[in-house]
């Protein structure tokens, strides 16, 4: 199978589902009896179909959803296409759930006591409210006393906020706390400074 | 250090207590390094005061840090020991931690709001599985089927025996010769009548008797329940003078 | 609006509905306000998408359809959907289709209410399975009220169990049914006496 018709095949099945397909899934149902699928020809094709999609004259997209695929519309054809469509209604979240949400998407998997234990007050309620919403979900159980449930982000969490891994997640590393130090810091100074 | 303007505290809305604290510092432009502990305690628990009509829960995780921040302080205020000062930590040390760990995912989750508002406008389209694909049938490879279950002719041979001697005994062989099994619907209130009629001018009956040739296991035990009904209501009373002997009843009308 | 503008637009709509759309509709809808589109810009826009479509690389169409236009996908690539879509259900021989074929290939022609009447249970999908898989196929229909179908074994079964005729088939013999009828009559006997 070269990669023209590879990209062809994907472009295909994922048009059809709609929903995300997993990388290796897809290889294996593109792949006709007796024919050969090379992994580096599965590659470039979606490669090459992510630089297609990229394209300005494209008002389709394909976005990767941890080691998934799946093509949505370009943002800025979202009016056009909503007069036509039923949308899910938008939801904004809450400061409370974001907040809650942030923790989770950064500490998981995560307890509840562990997020209220940061946040400083109890949120039953905006964990309740996210799994509710499909943005997190129940990854296990910790081994402790009680077995509390360990809590994580979903597909959904990333394709609401148009994010393809976990690593595109703002960045909070050492250094960007180093950054609010500093920062604190600064304002600081310029307290005494004035 | 300027007094807080209480109106405009009032209509703030904090997400908890580091939020308060959080806000406290900023407006006070208080170093976070180095928190005044009095002033920031005096003004978090002005706050809280004004908290009390609020419900049970909010106030207190609000109180809780309360007490943390008067213990911090009293630490502070202890004379210190001029030998141990350089070993002892800043009793203020674990709630900077606090704070900043919680203005890390504050500022997380402000960057978060943007993502998702600006993620909002995408749509996923639902699924459009041409017919031919949803209506597809696998052909079935019939020798493989057979193969992989491992089934034989004789294996079927005894299968279809045990079916037939379950079958057979799923008749009722002793019924099954007086012709057609009729089916019996005996209501429970319907039988009480009858028992009635059957007792009277009787001082007693005998169970047996009373099923007379209706032995059928659904008349049997609407027949007790319709005794025990009546022995509910004061009709009648029954008695057994030995275990699985006979159930005599008596009229108590 | 420029041609790729409108290009875009278009394929955006398109997918978003997933159904055949008016071409004056979309006209209309992909125009933001304060923007002009010309009949000839949307026409050329249109032209090339279709052309874009065409190309062996794509695995979705664009098709034309009484003034309509709709996105779906490549005939060719529905083996890769059946592949993802119809899980292959694993197909075994269960207990109740051994069941209910072991009473066709001995009762034959029998009708599904007989087939019913000695498993004691109803076995519509288990007869319809059995059809699905050509174990069993209609063989006539039953000269009595509803005309009932009559069910019977296939060749396929024949040469699936390895046997040439039903002469093949184990007997089951009148002394082995009168032996059942006498071993449930002596057990209905012993729990009367206790």
């Amino acid at each position: 199978m070269d990669t023209i018709k590879c990209k062809a095949a994907i472009e295909a099945v994922l048009f059809a589902t709609g929903s995300a397909v997993e990388k290796n899934i897809l290889k294996n149902v593109i792949v006709k009896e007796g024919e050969q699928l090379s992994d580096k020809t599965f590659k470039e094709a979606v490669e090459s179909l992510l630089e297609d999609y990229s394209s300005e004259e494209r008002g389709i997209r394909l976005i990767e959803l941890n080691g998934k695929l799946q093509l949505c519309t370009k943002n800025e054809y979202y009016d056009a296409l909503i007069q036509l469509v039923n949308a899910p209604e938008k939801r904004t979240l809450t400061d409370v759930l974001l907040e809650t949400l942030s923790i989770v998407a950064y500490k998981q998997p995560v307890t509840r006591a562990e997020v209220e234990k940061i946040r400083g007050v109890s949120c039953a309620h905006a964990i309740n409210r996210l799994v509710d919403f499909n943005f997190i979900t129940e990854v296990g159980r910790l081994d402790a006393p009680g077995h509390p449930i360990l809590f994580g982000t979903t597909d959904d969490f990333l394709r609401a906020f148009g994010i393809s891994s976990m690593d595109d997640l703002p960045d909070i590393s050492p250094d960007k706390m180093a950054d609010f130090q500093k920062q604190a810091e600064e304002e600081a100074r310029i307290k005494v400074e004035t | 250090m300027h007094k807080i303007d209480k109106l405009d505290f009032k209509l703030e809305k904090f997400e908890g207590p580091l939020d308060l604290l959080l806000h406290l510092i900023d407006r006070n432009k208080f170093d976070i390094f180095d928190i005044p502990i009095v002033e920031i305690t005096k003004q978090y628990l002005e706050y809280v005061d004004q908290l009390e009509e609020e419900d049970m829960d909010v106030m207190s995780d609000f109180l809780v840090m309360a007490s943390t921040l008067i213990s911090i302080k009293s630490k502070m205020l202890l004379p210190k020991d001029e030998e141990v000062e350089e070993d002892e930590a800043d009793p203020r040390q674990e709630l900077v931690r606090r704070l900043l760990e919680y203005k890390v995912y504050k500022y997380a989750s402000l960057e978060l709001k943007d993502m998702e508002l600006d993620a909002g406008d995408t749509y996923f389209k639902k699924a459009s599985i041409p017919k031919e694909v949803k209506e597809h049938q696998e052909p079935v490879d019939p020798f493989q089927l057979v193969e992989e279950s491992g089934i034989t002719i004789s294996a079927l041979n005894e299968i279809f025996q045990t079916l037939l001697k379950r079958e057979v005994a799923r008749i009722d062989p002793v019924r099954s010769k007086f012709g057609t099994i009729t089916k019996e619907e005996i209501r429970l209130e319907d039988r009480m009548i009858e028992v009635r009629e059957q007792m009277k001018g009787l001082k007693s009956i005998n169970f047996k008797t009373l099923l007379g040739t209706k032995r059928t296991k659904m008349n049997v035990i609407v027949t007790f329940m319709a005794i025990l009904e009546l022995m509910k209501y004061g009709h009648l009373f029954i008695r057994q003078t030995e275990m699985f002997g006979d159930i005599l009843i008596d009229s108590l009308e």
